[in-house]
């Protein structure tokens, strides 16, 4: 693990891109053996492809090389050591690694554990704590990231204009002619990609998966297809106003479950009011608030990739233009 | 002691060499690296705090009887997801300052301010 | 057995992880990429077994999915302006390095 | 029977876990762009193959199997595409393969 990031102050940027989603890669598996497989999941989706993918366009927007800083790091080194020492003054106190009656072990959690089967009555105990136990906490999530995602917009879509537009899609096609074999692999693969979205989605109530790792899941499927065929091609599916438009139903979505148990009778977020049954409930509680969840996640990740291309693809329509 | 607080050694280290990306390093994608650094150590603090000595992953199946905390696992899991939409936010923010200076040099940033007044 | 196997798989990650490190093109770092997110769902595919708790393989199957994605991703964007004027000094640094540590049979 | 399954899945393991590191060591070892893709292609099938057929055979569920069918499918459709879209893309950029001068010759003279 160390040693991944030790070297990551490569100079060459697309270098450290590359090392970052190795240690995306890394961290997952570690995840993994520390018993998370939910965040492995989470961290696979999105550490591996997704953020990689996103610093990449960025980078091919301004630039590969990095200059040399003439500023002195020993300012830095010294509040970084600062900072270690204090740090490490302050671990000696923590409870060791592993250790089953640390404070932390003793709160909510073993209720969480025991009871979760009779008040929910889902398997995967993280599933129920992130969408019933604390959904006032995942809301917020979802509307930072639905925020997130109009900032992006905001930032990058100021400038678009359509005869651009037409000569980036011609572009387009005389590059894809060239990928024949991955062409027809993304065929094949990209509704079997989908469908593993929608499984993931569904089955988060008893493996790991939900509404996070099937959102950016699908995204990435749908980017998969826009690099390949083209952003005409996806857009015509996945057009920006209908992208938007699923990103706010998404949270609406999950609000709206909410004033739901408050016109049942409950308090917000009482899954326990949708139906007769107390565990009937907390299913449809879950289930509408997982897909809304999925919902603004894939949205707001396509929404965000689309706008970084778009951008992309004007500055090489304008470089490529200038030679000529 | 060492081995008893590793995985704090590991974050800690981890954390430590975002802080210093951020400081020291002049490119504005650098900087961002080293936050994203800096991020997940806090990600596998939470998760290495959540282990438990023989415990497995937080799925009730029959005949395990111990799991490991699965309520730093539901917060990391949404953080991560959040933590990839806000360094999207930077990266756009990184492009427009791209398109305004003509640089994400933080040197060449500064001196472009200067010129201007 | 499984033990023995991810062990070898820690090794080869190891090896890749230098190639990614050196990697004196742009593509070697690529396949690096490549070939560790490959090793990657293998370790965790290893994992699940050793762990006792083999339904976790949809971990796996993301990875190989998001991989895949992923180095696509990279190709695509690497053939764009911004790299390819760099292209040249990658190659020159590429033969240098490859004269250095010649692998002798 | 249940012998003979556990022999022949340590088997597969061992031999996929040869085959992995030798695919790394090439890896490293070999001087060239298109030499040191071939040693990664190659053995990252073959061996992510073995290890997965190995893991089929100590796994009695269903499900578990069907999984690991579903990852043996991916790996083998997308490890020889992406090496196939590696190779293109770096010959198309303008990375030479590293020919020694002879063999060269011997290509010329054909």
């Amino acid at each position: 693990m160390i040693v991944a990031i030790a070297i990551i102050r490569t100079r060459d940027l697309f270098a450290v891109t590359m090392l970052l989603s190795i240690y995306g890669l890394l961290s997952a598996s570690f995840f993994v053996t520390l018993d998370a497989v939910d965040v492995a999941f989470t961290e696979a989706a999105v550490g591996a492809g997704i953020s990689g993918l996103l610093m990449l366009v960025a980078i091919s927007i301004t630039g590969r090389k990095e200059q040399r800083a003439k500023r002195k790091p020993f300012i830095a080194l010294l509040v970084v050591s600062l900072t270690a020492l204090l740090l490490f003054y302050g671990i000696s106190d923590m409870p060791y690694f592993g250790v089953p009656d640390a404070p932390i072990h003793n709160h909510v959690a073993p209720r969480y554990i025991q009871d979760s089967m009779a008040e929910v009555g889902i398997p995967n105990v993280v599933t129920s704590v992130l969408a019933t136990y604390r959904a006032f906490d995942t809301f917020g999530e979802v509307v930072v990231i639905f925020t997130a995602g109009i900032g992006v917009l905001a930032l990058l879509s100021a400038s678009n204009n359509h005869s651009q537009a037409k000569n980036i899609v011609s572009d387009q096609n005389a590059m894809d002619k060239r990928h024949l074999v991955i062409r027809v692999v993304t065929k094949i693969l990209f509704p079997f990609i989908l469908l593993f979205a929608l499984y993931v989605q569904f089955h988060g109530d008893f493996g790991p998966g939900g509404g996070f790792q099937a959102g950016v899941v699908f995204a990435a499927a749908v980017i998969l297809y826009a690099m390949l065929f083209g952003m005409g091609e996806a857009t015509k599916v996945f057009s920006q106003s209908l992208v938007q438009f699923v990103a706010a139903i998404g949270v609406l979505l999950y609000a709206s479950v909410g004033v739901a148990t408050l016109l049942l009778g409950g308090d917000f977020f009482d899954y326990n009011y949708l139906a007769n049954d107390p565990i009937a409930g907390q299913h449809i509680g879950i289930l509408v608030i997982e897909s809304g969840v999925g919902c603004t996640v894939a949205a707001v990740m396509m929404m965000i990739f689309f706008s970084f291309n778009d951008l992309q693809e004007q500055q090489n329509a304008n470089n490529n233009k200038e030679p000529e | 002691m060492i081995m008893g607080h590793f995985n704090s050694w590991v974050v800690i280290i981890l954390m430590m060499i975002g802080l210093y990306i951020v400081i020291a390093q002049g490119n504005l994608i650098k900087k961002l690296v080293g936050l994203t650094l800096f991020q997940t150590s806090v990600f596998i603090f939470y998760i290495s705090m959540a282990n438990v000595d023989g415990a497995t992953a937080p799925i009730l199946a029959q005949g395990i009887t111990s799991y490991s905390n699965p309520l730093p696992h539901a917060l990391i899991l949404t953080a991560i997801v959040v933590g990839i939409a806000t360094t999207a936010v930077g990266l756009s923010l990184v492009v427009r300052i791209k398109a305004a200076y003509g640089s994400i040099e933080e040197d060449e940033i500064e001196a472009t301010d200067k010129q201007e007044g | 057995m499984i033990i023995a196997a991810t062990l070898a798989i820690f090794a080869a990650m190891a090896l890749a992880l230098t190639r990614a490190v050196l990697g004196p093109s742009l593509y070697d770092r690529i396949l690096a990429v490549n070939m560790f997110g490959t090793k990657t769902v293998l370790l965790i595919a290893l994992l699940g077994f050793l762990m006792g708790r083999p339904e976790f393989l949809d971990i796996a199957i993301v990875y190989a999915l998001i991989n895949f994605i992923s180095v696509i991703g990279v190709l695509r964007y690497s053939g764009s302006n911004a790299f390819k004027h760099d292209n040249k000094a990658d190659e020159t640094i590429e033969k240098s390095a490859s004269r250095s540590d010649k692998w002798t049979p | 029977m249940d012998t003979l399954m556990s022999f022949f899945s340590g088997l597969c393991l061992l031999v996929g876990a040869l085959i992995c590191v030798s695919g790394a060591v090439g890896v490293n070892r070999f001087d060239d762009f298109y030499t040191r893709m071939h040693a990664a292609s190659v053995t990252d099938t073959l061996g992510a193959a073995f290890i997965l057929i190995g893991l089929m055979f100590i796994s009695d569920q269903f499900i578990v199997i069907a999984k690991l069918m579903i990852i043996l499918l991916l790996g083998l459709i997308v490890g020889p595409t992406t090496s196939h879209v590696l190779a293109k893309a770096a010959l198309k950029n303008g990375l030479k393969p590293n020919i020694p001068e002879q063999s060269r010759d011997d290509i010329s003279k054909k």
